[in-house]
């Protein structure tokens, strides 16, 4: 079986910058993997690698055994590929129904004459993309604020929507930046809870990217640790959280 | 080393015993919102005179707001004192003037300008030239790699070099108290020792005052003398910085429960 | 024309906030739909035929600007040479009319030919970012006037083409000037609701994530490229038109109209009436027309000063624009009547100078930007 | 060759105005981020101060020297007063900001000034010299001097002064240059100013040959943006030899190629911009800029 996601020596510099350090990455098809390391370690960088956003210096990435390193980030979600970003990008001034909608972009067909015509087909496509935004927004816990603007919202509800409008592309990878960035604890137990049930009922392959040590040891299967642009270990949380050199990473050698 | 913090300090700060002699800085309850969305919800710490504080806390907690609430980055309410002057409201370049110098994260560097160009820019605010001059040399003298590359222009510097440079670049505007926003952030961990070796020694020369967020709690807690802890943009823990090594606040910060 | 899941406008704060309409804010929109689709019928009849005459430029103009509200309004690319293709349009139309075209053809030349040309310029003008399009887009004018007078055995040079068509058929009962409305006012509507169509489902939602996040609309499966590259080419559709309905009321194309002052204050008329407001095109074209002849009343260099200074009071206290302003001041009206609070958040966030998308949340928690410092020296991906 | 040379310092002349214009958005480029749309009108403002102040009876060049002051000030206000409100507003609102204060001046010029023509004296003496067998016009000769002196005083304000590091530092990160102290407002005040000026100056340059009228500029401005933009926007040596490029390389196609001929040779600009957005959207002289995810 090829893995869904498979990132092989990969390595990224800006300017003189090494950002990333032949990583090596396979995420196996319903498997849920962590991405921990301290700040500026690098994992942001690998997701924007990922999905096409930074065009890495060498080495390879696959989604579903294809080869992704050449294509442009939006033709990225055709191979099933969808993320949240770590700062909540929304658009703040439309409702919550709109920004998740905007989700199913490449589920729906037809060019600017089509929908300019209505033909049937935009209609129909309109109206099921409309109808599972709002079964997303339901399952999420959104479906009372689906017609408010998003910017009214709280900032815990903003990772939400964009969760939902991530699920609307039907993807098999997501790739989750710090879901539980800012968000207060009770929170990160609803999302924690909102995750596997997503999860399941979508048969999703999900790489996080998170802080939050609660969030990782719940719902990851595996963790793989960065520390400056290099892959430190790679295990269960548990396993990373005890590792002496995951410590010494975080707290410093003395604290070790 | 002594000239580069500037004469004023010996006088304002006396020695290194000058510690909890008042404090320099005082937080109180303060809060920050970034338009709609409050991100300090109550923050309170103390710099004392001729002591470091270090914040700490995980990524989100509001270190960084923090600093820039001092700095008047971001629109602050509470209680922002600066040698019981208040400076909440006031623009960054009048806290600047107000004797505050502040290395942002990422250091700030004027990528552009040579790294003379930068330390001149610290040093804008001074009219005494022969005593500029004296103190680039100094800096030159303690930091010989930027020596060399004086002329080159700063963003072609590397990781560790940037940061020495944006330290000395602060210093360079006689500061009475320096904010430090991550200095080890993208360093190797040799090189982030090495800053905080440098850093430590110019405070014990010094006596200069300082506020440091640093995500390595180990390199903060061994410079500062006193440390806080933010949780989601509050402070939950304020205590002496040998004290806090051990702390379960400090290992949940950083590594979870 | 309801208001209901249109795509909402600027993020960018030149654009009005738009909310979901509560039942009695429909119900007053159908009302006002139904009454002014019956004054517009009407109107005409009993006006004089110079008021029909600026009635329908008002049409025309209207056109013209909805193309620039999709582009630069919806869209978010500002273009600063929507005459070029107005007038463009306008020359194709008097080159068909006066070689005999039938009139569907004359409108197909007139809407297509600057369609094509807005393609060939878009797919590299949109490269550029933030406000360097404009930089582009203001040349087209510029060099528009000079085009036209060269080819003068097409364009008649500066003395233009004048035409002589679009009369009322004998038995309908209308006057030159009635029936002349009718048609620009009924092509201008169909132009309407085609816009209103492509503003608010798939190509709108993706017009709108281009505007305000590049980076989302690629992680979505949107190319911002292409997507900027159509929204300009439907502009220059909808200004060649524009074109066509000019000189089916003015009976001339001339160089005056691919101008430079045209094209600015053209995109003038459109931040005033709102940006990303269908209705605020609308609103524009009457004020592109009405200023100057209220201005011309007190002394005609007066029209530029009033325009500046509305834009700019437009832009330090109204940023929605007038649409914008009256559909709040509505909302809050009807609000008060049918005993429901005006929404809780009102849209101080679009009177931040800060760009909320883009700069606030770059900067919301810097604590956790680990790549920022980065990112700021990164690659960037070409997109093809 | 004697014809082409002569084309070609007619074309230097011309490039030495449209590179002062385009001085004046790059200053304000790099210091604001925004492109002055007005920046040509401001120019044209400056203008007809000068030929007001000229017909009152002033010299030509004191009229000139007190008009550029004047829009040193000017400038300043306008920063002070219009554009600080929207410091870090989005390029839309910025490019909306500007063609507002276009469409102002624009209405403001012909309400004291008038829409008609009016000749303007030239601040050179009319007349050639002969260098080695070419007759060359004097002004020309002197514009191109003008620009030159303007580029190295421009180089030595910002290499050798204090303020000029100033305006560098607030231009490369004004952030951080408040951090250490820098009035950011009070510095771009002064890159404003700087730019009016300048624009003044081009003014005072072109009206000679083109007459005064509120439009003179309009075509100016689109050389000048082509030049900045080929140049990079951030670099005001790139603008000012791109500016340059332009003036040489449309006179010589306006002379040579029959089809383009005068009206035509503002295309040129217009073709080298396309050419180099395809090619090098970062301009032939600017940095790669980066984006940011």
């Amino acid at each position: 079986m090829t893995s869904r996601l498979s990132v092989r020596d990969l390595s990224l510099h800006f300017g003189g910058i090494q950002v990333l350090d032949s990583v090596g990455l396979a995420v196996e098809p319903d498997t849920i993997v962590g991405l921990v390391g301290p700040n500026g370690a690098g994992k942001t960088s690998l997701f924007n690698c990922i999905s096409g956003h930074y065009r890495p210096t060498s080495g390879s990435i696959l989604v579903d055994g294809v080869p992704t390193l050449h294509r442009p980030p939006h033709r990225m979600a055709e191979l099933g590929l969808s993320r949240t970003f770590q700062h909540p990008a929304l658009q703040l001034d439309a409702s919550v129904l709109d920004n998740v909608l905007i989700g199913a972009h490449t589920r729906l067909r037809g060019g600017a004459l089509s929908w300019a015509l209505r033909l049937p087909f935009t209609i129909s496509g309109e109206r099921r993309a409309r109808q599972r935004a709002g079964e997303l927004l339901d399952h999420l816990g959104l479906a009372g604020v689906a017609d408010r603007p998003a910017g009214s919202l709280a900032h815990g509800l903003h990772k939400r929507v964009e969760l939902a409008r991530a699920l609307l592309s039907e993807p098999r990878l997501l790739l989750l930046d710090e879901p539980a960035g800012g968000l207060p604890h009770a929170e990160v137990e609803q999302l924690i809870e909102t995750i596997r049930a997503i999860r399941t009922e979508f048969g999703l392959t999900i790489v996080i990217v998170e802080h939050h040590m609660g969030l990782i040891s719940a719902l990851t299967d595996r963790v793989v640790v960065l520390v400056q642009g290099r892959k430190l270990l790679e295990g269960t949380a548990l396993e990373a959280q005890r590792h002496p050199l995951v410590v010494e990473a975080y707290l410093g050698r003395t604290a070790a | 080393m002594s000239e580069l913090a500037g004469p004023e300090r010996s006088s304002r700060t006396g020695a290194a015993d000058g510690r909890g002699s008042g404090n320099i800085l005082e937080l109180e309850d303060v809060r920050a919102s970034y338009g709609r969305a409050e991100v300090l919800h109550g923050v309170s710490l103390q710099v004392s005179n001729g002591g470091v504080t270090a914040v700490l806390g995980a990524n989100g907690a509001g270190k960084t707001t923090t600093l820039r609430a001092i700095s008047g980055m971001v629109t602050a309410k509470g209680r922002i004192d600066l040698d019981g002057q208040d400076v909440l409201g006031s623009r960054p370049d009048q806290v600047a003037r107000m004797g505050v110098a502040h290395v942002p994260q990422g250091r700030g560097t004027l990528d552009q300008l040579s790294v003379r160009e930068n330390l001149l820019v610290g040093a804008y605010q001074r009219r005494d030239r022969k005593a500029v001059e004296a103190q680039i040399a100094e800096c030159f003298e303690l930091f010989p790699a930027l020596a060399r590359r004086q002329t080159s222009t700063a963003g072609n510097l590397s990781g560790g070099e940037q940061q020495m440079l944006a330290v000395c670049r602060a210093l360079m505007s006689r500061p009475r108290l320096l904010l430090l926003d991550e200095p080890s952030l993208g360093l190797a961990p040799r090189t982030a020792e090495e800053v905080f070796e440098a850093i430590g020694r110019l405070q014990k020369e010094t006596g200069l005052s300082m506020l440091v967020v640093e995500q390595t709690a180990a390199l903060a807690l061994a410079l500062a003398d006193t440390a806080v802890v933010l949780e989601i943009g509050r402070t939950v823990l304020t205590g002496p910085a040998e004290e806090m090594a051990g702390r379960d606040e400090v290992r949940r910060a950083y590594l979870g429960d | 024309m309801t208001t209901t899941g249109t795509p909402s406008p600027g993020a960018t704060r030149v654009g009005p906030a738009r909310r979901p309409a509560s039942a009695p804010l429909r119900v007053l929109t159908v009302v006002a739909l139904v009454a002014g689709v019956i004054a517009i019928a009407l109107i005409p009849l009993s006006a004089t035929p110079y008021t029909n005459y600026q009635l329908s430029v008002v049409a025309a103009f209207a056109v013209a600007i909805l193309g620039l509200n999709i582009v630069s309004g919806y869209a978010g690319q500002i273009s600063l040479g929507q005459s070029a293709f107005m007038g463009l349009g306008a020359y194709a139309a008097a080159f068909g009319v006066t070689h005999g075209w039938p009139v569907v053809a004359s409108f197909l030349l007139a809407a297509l030919l600057p369609a094509v040309v807005g393609l060939v310029v878009a797919i590299p003008a949109v490269r550029l970012r933030g406000n360097a399009l404009a930089t582009v887009t203001i040349i087209l004018p510029i060099l528009a006037v000079p085009l036209a007078k060269r080819f003068s055995d097409i364009t008649g040079g500066s003395e233009g083409l004048n035409v002589d068509w679009m009369h009322a058929p004998a038995g309908v009962g209308l006057d030159d000037d009635q029936w002349r409305y009718y048609v620009v006012v009924a092509i201008a509507a169909v132009l309407f609701l085609l816009g209103r169509n492509i503003v608010v489902g798939r190509i709108g939602r993706a017009f709108a994530v281009v505007r305000t996040n590049e980076a989302v609309a690629s992680a979505m499966g949107i190319s911002a490229h292409r997507y900027k590259v159509l929204a300009f080419t439907i502009a220059s559709f909808y200004g060649g038109a524009a074109g066509f309905l000019y000189v089916a009321v003015v009976q001339f194309a001339s160089p005056d109209l691919p101008n430079f002052l045209v094209a600015i204050n053209m995109l003038a008329a459109l931040v005033i009436g709102g940006f990303a407001s269908l209705w605020g095109s609308v609103v524009a074209g009457f004020f592109y027309v009405y200023v100057p002849v209220f201005a011309g009343a007190v002394d005609p260099s007066r029209t530029n000063i009033f325009y500046g200074a509305a834009l700019l009071l437009v832009l330090f206290i109204v940023p929605g624009g007038v649409s914008g302003g009256v559909s709040r001041l509505v909302r809050l009206l009807v609000g008060r009547l049918f005993g429901r609070r005006p929404p809780a958040r009102d849209d101080d966030a679009l009177t931040d100078p800060q760009p909320i998308t883009s700069t606030q949340q770059d900067t919301a928690v810097p604590d956790a930007s680990p790549d920022g410092l980065r990112s700021s020296v990164g690659p960037r991906k070409e997109v093809p | 060759m004697q014809h082409a040379i002569q084309q070609i310092v007619d074309g230097l002349a011309a490039g030495s105005i449209y590179g002062a214009l385009a001085l004046a958005l790059v200053l304000v480029y790099r210091a604001t981020g925004m492109i002055n749309f007005a920046q040509g009108l401001m120019a044209v403002a400056s203008t007809y101060i000068a030929l007001t102040l000229w017909q009152a009876g002033s010299p030509i060049g004191a009229a000139v020297a007190v008009a550029i002051a004047v829009s040193l000030v000017l400038g300043a206000v306008t920063e002070r007063l219009v554009i600080r409100r929207f410091e870090g507003a989005s390029p839309h609102t910025a490019v909306v900001v500007t063609v507002a204060l276009l469409i102002l001046i624009n209405g403001i010029v012909g309400a004291i000034w008038g829409y008609n023509s009016q000749p303007f004296p030239s601040l050179f003496p009319t007349g050639t010299v002969t260098v080695g067998g070419v007759v060359l016009a004097i002004p020309s000769l002197a514009t191109i001097g003008v620009l030159i002196a303007v580029v190295v005083l421009l180089q030595l304000l910002f290499l050798k002064t204090k303020l000029g590091l100033a305006l560098r530092a607030v231009a490369n990160n004004p952030e951080s240059s408040a951090l250490s102290g820098l009035n950011v407002g009070r510095l771009l005040m002064v890159g404003w100013a700087l730019a009016a000026g300048l624009g003044a100056l081009a003014g005072a340059l072109i009206a000679p040959k083109v007459y005064l009228d509120p439009g003179m500029m309009d075509t100016i401005l689109i050389y000048a943006l082509a030049a900045a933009v080929l140049g990079g926007l951030d670099s005001p040596m790139g603008a000012v030899v791109a500016a340059w490029i332009i003036g040489v390389s449309e006179n010589l196609a306006g002379t040579y190629i029959g089809f383009i001929g005068n009206d035509l040779k503002i295309g040129v600009p217009l073709v080298a911009m396309f050419v180099i957005l395809l090619t090098r959207p970062q301009g032939l002289f600017g940095r790669k800029e980066a984006v940011r995810v």
